[in-house]
């Protein structure tokens, strides 16, 4: 029934130490920043992040010599009884996706928090749990046990939920309390399910697991429940209660690393989880499910972020929606043989985190330092813009750019690689999520940029200064998403696409414009605010035309903005979260 | 009916209290403590599962039992850090809400920069 | 001599469950703070003496009944503290 | 049916029974004492599982420290008793109702299908201990077969005090945390607070040093000492520290620290990682604990006592 066992990698390989490292660096700062404190806690931020990206690069260069996962067994004790971090080809794309956001978020922060002689609450807290947040996230990447992925996990939520109240208001206070709590769910049922598993297999290692497991009904209880778990903690559909609140409410920097990173975290732990620790069990049903939410997610996401006020918020529906478009890859992964196959789908899933991570990070940079420009962030107010903080708006520009797909940002690669694993295993109907899905990212992203380029008959006053660094950050950060295809991935993760054969000619072009117009007539049907193309006068034939189609469309999005109303209260969405979990069981057990 | 598979019971019947508890109960000081009730469900199903795998010389199988005390002290910082949050959230607005007037999100004041 | 150790024992040991359970009885049925109190306090100091007093006979050496012991006394010292403190608060409570 | 079974399952009822009333009834505060008497209850399961390391954690902090943690937090908001709000419908609680049973029930079948006999590690775990000599395999689990579970456990306590003080007022940041209670030098509590740490603190000792060979530990001791100290707090004989204080910060840093340390020098010198050369591992392993121990009891107590509301002069 499962694929004979290869002989376990039950040594440490040449270059494993540099997996602890990656871990031990950032915990250390952690240590260190707490105790010294005062102007310190920045100089430590700023010794342990270099060393950190300099880690994740020789993890890289190890990796792509070898051609085999890096293995360290800690304390020298071979799993079952001892812990494994391992590295293979994904963990080592994500370790060097994770410690260059963290950069861009530091240089970007520093203006933010800076530090004085006497210490200060916020800038104390935040580059330290900065730090936290990698060292967790570091963990999870190369965690090679369901529980030390557990522990992980749970430093990860408690990095990030003080991140989230940072600044003490009401409202994020409101919005951390909720975080934590639906998180603390997930971390539960993810629990209840490694509690089984052990039963079952009296370990937790992730690669005797995966020679060990099969498709009894007491171990997909246990698949059912660990994946709903991290569901909840990936915010995604419909368990996203938490997140548009929490991530809006944040501060800038913040915002960006949990927008960016940490969502990543747990939904990393449901790739693991299906792809290698039980890749034969989820079976058709539970794959087209888990598609089918984050289809759900796209739309959801994508309508509500076009019907936002503010810029923050918008990008936190949008994130909602990216969300949703990462697990497009598993129904797309499950092949006639019935298992989920680590081929096109899984590398372009991953890189759609990586040049998500990378994008949403600067847009929520852009969108911070625009803030700090103008006093607020409703996307009706962003006239004129442009010409006052053009480095922000380009920024965005780019992250959004990146973002919709437009070649070469990994975005395109990744959607490249899904379409041709949709049309390889026949699922046509996901093509047609991913297209629409690439619309819709492109309305919201249009409707903000026709508000930013719109030329304002008032002088726009700026209340702070713009620091000329920060903006550079988010620039930089935003050019990398939008350069992923560049990247030679062929040794990470196996794709086989040649990446840079087709950017000019004439299908180039459509694939370009295809998703550009349909973007553009989405964001002016779908958006309720008055828009900055269509309200001018030589337009007005064209708004009598369309109008009836508006209001239509308008009456969607507040339909599903009541739904989303419904979706986002305590009882209802954690109801949906036990009923997913009965759901992935019962599919699952289904297909065994 | 042995002893093991009595608390395995109790630990499931816990678990399902707990979510009940969790679900339905408005108060985010309930919600804590349903949490509570629901992580001392799973652990002691850790404990079952240890108990199961006892051998001659050992009541339990040492490595769920380690995995627990891990467990405990995550969940109580857990606890700590919920509680903590809503008593700040008591003394800035005097209530415990948790829900905004509007949908969750769509109300909030502008943001931070 | 160790059916007459076991006796000792059961008797010892069903004595103070039985002001255990007076005490609970006492708890639940009681009117007020106070009387409540006078009820818990028989299960907590002689209930858990008559208990431990019980278990000696039972325990592997000096130093297990010297725990066994040392429990009880902190168990009375508790007590004692909590009880003072509750009668005080429900005191308060009362005359203000 | 045995006596002994007969037992359990009385035991297993009155714990639900415990815990139903304390998620149905009606008040927060008797929710509150409802949950720590489960604890103390389910402490007892633990021993009955014969895990008697876990029944002392869960006494400690389960039925212990966590019941004080709720307890003050529901008196503190106990004006906010009835301002909560998003209560469900009928609809809602009765479909919450029955998945939860539902999810209870899928549970309690992964139980009663889990393999016989069932796979364990305890052999492994037994054989192996020549490694570091201590012979209470729980610790050697903790200390030494998954210590990095339990090096990152202790930073997410660590973190839980960053994330508790990170909820200061910006003024008080740097200050003491929690009330100042005040002494009634001639109260009880004060009697009590100066009778019970003396023997309280030589338990915790005990326990920490015992937990080597028998049940106990780092974590365990680490709660009595905790407790011992907020009873002080409590009875206004000792004070909260500012958390701007130096020594505070190394104490609360000390455990993970010198875990790493020491992790590091097996990964430089040793073995690897967090590997420990036996004949020093008693040793090593011991120092580890005291430092865990100290850095436990300093963030409990920490953990209970709050966010820094008060300005560091007494």
């Amino acid at each position: 029934m499962l694929p004979p066992a290869p002989a376990l990698d039950a040594t440490t390989t040449p270059s494993g130490f540099l997996l602890v490292l990656s871990i031990v660096v950032p915990v250390m700062g952690v240590l260190l920043a707490f105790v010294l404190g005062n102007r310190y806690v920045r100089s430590v931020a700023c010794a342990v992040i270099p060393l950190g990206l300099a880690i994740a690069v020789t993890i890289l260069v190890a990796l792509s010599q070898s051609k085999s996962p890096l293995v360290y067994l800690l304390g020298a004790w071979p799993p079952p009884l001892g812990v494994a971090l391992r590295a293979d080809g994904l963990s080592a794309a994500m370790l060097a996706a994770t410690a260059v956001v963290i950069c861009a978020v530091a240089v970007y922060a520093d203006a933010d928090f800076s530090v004085t002689a006497t210490e200060i609450r916020a800038p104390f807290t935040f580059w330290i749990l900065l730090l936290a947040v990698w060292g967790a996230l570091n963990t999870i990447l190369v965690g090679g046990d369901l529980f030390t992925l557990y522990v992980a996990l749970e430093l990860l939520t408690f990095a990030a939920v003080p991140l989230v109240s940072l600044d003490g208001r009401p409202e994020t206070l409101r919005a951390a309390i909720r975080y934590l709590l639906f998180a603390l769910v997930g971390s539960v049922l993810y629990l209840l399910g490694t509690a089984i598993l052990y039963g079952l297999y009296g370990t937790l290692d992730i690669v005797l697991l995966s020679h060990w497991i099969g498709a009894e009904p007491t171990s997909l209880v246990a698949a059912a429940l660990m994946t709903t778990g991290l569901l909840a903690k990936t915010a995604l559909f419909p368990l996203h209660l938490w997140l548009p609140p929490a991530h809006a409410g944040a501060p800038a920097a913040a915002s960006a690393i949990l927008s960016g990173l940490v969502v990543k975290g747990s939904f990393f732990v449901i790739v693991r989880l299906w792809f290698q620790v039980m890749p034969g069990l989820p079976g058709f049903g539970a794959t087209q499910l888990l598609g089918a939410l984050g289809a759900a997610a796209i739309v959801f996401g994508s309508v509500l972020a076009l019907r936002q006020e503010r810029l923050k918020l918008l990008i936190a529906y949008s994130t909602l929606a990216q969300i949703g478009y990462l697990f497009l890859m598993f129904p797309l992964a499950f092949d006639a043989s019935g298992y989920l196959e680590s081929g096109d789908a899984l590398a372009g899933g991953l890189l759609q985190a990586v040049s998500h991570a990378t994008a949403k990070a600067a847009m929520f940079m852009a969108a911070g330092s625009i803030y700090a420009g103008l006093g607020h962030d409703r996307i009706t107010g962003l006239h004129g813009v442009a010409r006052v903080l053009p480095l922000s708006v380009l920024a965005f520009a780019f992250a959004g750019i990146a973002l919709m797909g437009v070649q070469p940002s990994g975005a395109s690669l990744a959607k490249d690689l899904l379409l041709q694993a949709a049309t390889k295993t026949g699922q046509w109907w996901w093509a047609v999520v991913l297209q629409t899905g690439g619309m819709l990212t492109t309305a919201y992203v249009v409707l903000v940029l026709a508000h930013a380029l719109a030329s304002s008959d008032k002088s726009i006053a700026l209340t702070g200064p713009a620091p000329r660094l920060r903006d550079m950050a988010a620039l930089v950060l935003a050019l990398c998403s939008l350069l992923l295809g560049f990247v030679p991935w062929e040794p990470l993760l196996s794709v086989p696409y040649d990446s840079t054969s087709s950017f000019f000619g004439p299908g180039a072009l459509a694939k370009l414009l295809l998703p550009v117009l349909g973007g553009v007539m989405l964001a002016i049907l779908l958006s309720p605010w008055p828009d900055p193309l269509v309200s001018s006068a030589r337009w007005k034939v064209a708004t009598r035309v369309l109008d009836p189609f508006r209001r239509t469309c308008c009456a969607f999005g507040g339909l599903v903005q009541r739904g989303n109303g419904v979706l986002c209260q305590w009882p209802a969405a954690s109801i949906s979260l036990l009923m997913l979990a009965l759901l992935f069981g019962a599919l699952m057990l289904v297909a065994a | 009916m042995s002893g093991v598979t009595v608390f395995g019971l109790c630990a499931a019947a816990a678990v399902g209290l707990g979510f009940y508890g969790l679900i339905t109960n408005p108060q985010p000081l309930r919600k804590i403590i349903a949490f509570n009730l629901l992580g001392s469900g799973v652990f002691l199903l850790f404990g079952v599962v240890g108990r199961r795998g006892a051998v001659a010389g050992t009541g339990n199988d040492p490595v769920p039992q380690a995995l627990v005390i891990t467990g405990v002290v995550v969940a109580f910082s857990a606890t700590a850090l919920a509680i903590a949050l809503l008593l700040r959230l008591f003394q800035t607005t005097g209530s415990t809400k948790l829900s905004n007037r509007t949908s969750p999100g769509d109300g909030s004041d502008p943001a931070g920069g | 001599m160790s059916l007459v150790r076991d006796m000792m024992t059961i008797a010892a040991v069903s004595a103070g469950a039985f002001f255990f359970l007076a005490g609970t009885v006492g708890l639940l049925r009681f009117p007020d703070t106070l009387t409540r109190l006078h009820a818990l306090t028989k299960a907590d100091n002689l209930g858990l003496g008559l208990v431990v007093l019980g278990l000696l006979p039972q325990a592997g050496g000096l130093r297990d009944g010297l725990k066994l012991v040392s429990i009880w006394l902190l168990g009375l010292l508790a007590g004692a503290t909590v009880s003072q403190l509750i009668a005080r608060t429900a005191h308060h409570g009362s005359t203000r | 049916m045995s006596v002994a079974t007969a037992f359990e399952i009385v035991l297993a009822a009155v714990v639900l029974g415990l815990g139903t009333w304390t998620i149905v009834v009606r008040e927060t505060f008797s929710a509150t004492v409802g949950f720590v008497a489960y604890g103390l209850l389910v402490a007892l399961i633990w021993v009955r599982l014969d895990a008697v390391d876990v029944a002392l954690t869960e006494a400690a902090i389960g039925g212990g420290l966590g019941g004080v943690l709720l307890l003050g937090a529901a008196a503190r908001l106990w004006d906010a008793d009835l301002m909560a709000m998003e209560a469900p419908g009928e609809v809602a609680r009765a479909s919450a109702a029955a998945l939860s049973v539902l999810t209870a029930a899928a549970l309690a079948g992964a139980v009663l299908l889990l393999p016989d006999p069932a796979p364990t590690l305890a052999p492994a775990a037994v054989a192996n201990a020549w490694a570091t000599s201590l012979s209470n395999p729980v610790t050697n689990v903790l200390m030494a077969f998954r210590a990095m579970d339990t090096m990152l456990e202790k930073v997410v306590l660590l973190l839980a005090i960053i994330g508790v003080w990170s909820l200061a007022p910006d003024s008080a940041w740097g200050g003491r945390p929690g009330p100042r209670h005040q002494a009634d030098p001639r109260g009880v509590l004060a009697f009590l607070a100066r009778l019970l740490p003396p023997v309280g603190i030589v338990v915790g000792i005990y326990i920490l040093w015992t937990g080597a060979d028998h049940p106990g530990g780092a974590f365990q001791g680490g709660a009595i000492v905790a407790s011992m100290w907020l009873l002080a707090i409590m009875a206004g004989l000792a004070d909260t520290p500012p958390v701007s204080r130096r020594s505070v910060r190394f104490i609360l840093a000390a455990g993970p620290g010198l875990f790493l340390v020491v992790g590091l020098a097996g990964l430089l010198f040793g073995a690897a990682f967090l590997s420990y050369p036996p004949a020093q591992a008693k040793p090593l392993i011991l120092g580890i604990e005291v430092a865990m121990t100290l850095t436990i009891a300093a963030t409990l107590g920490l953990l209970l006592a709050g966010a820094p509301e008060r300005s560091a002069e007494p």
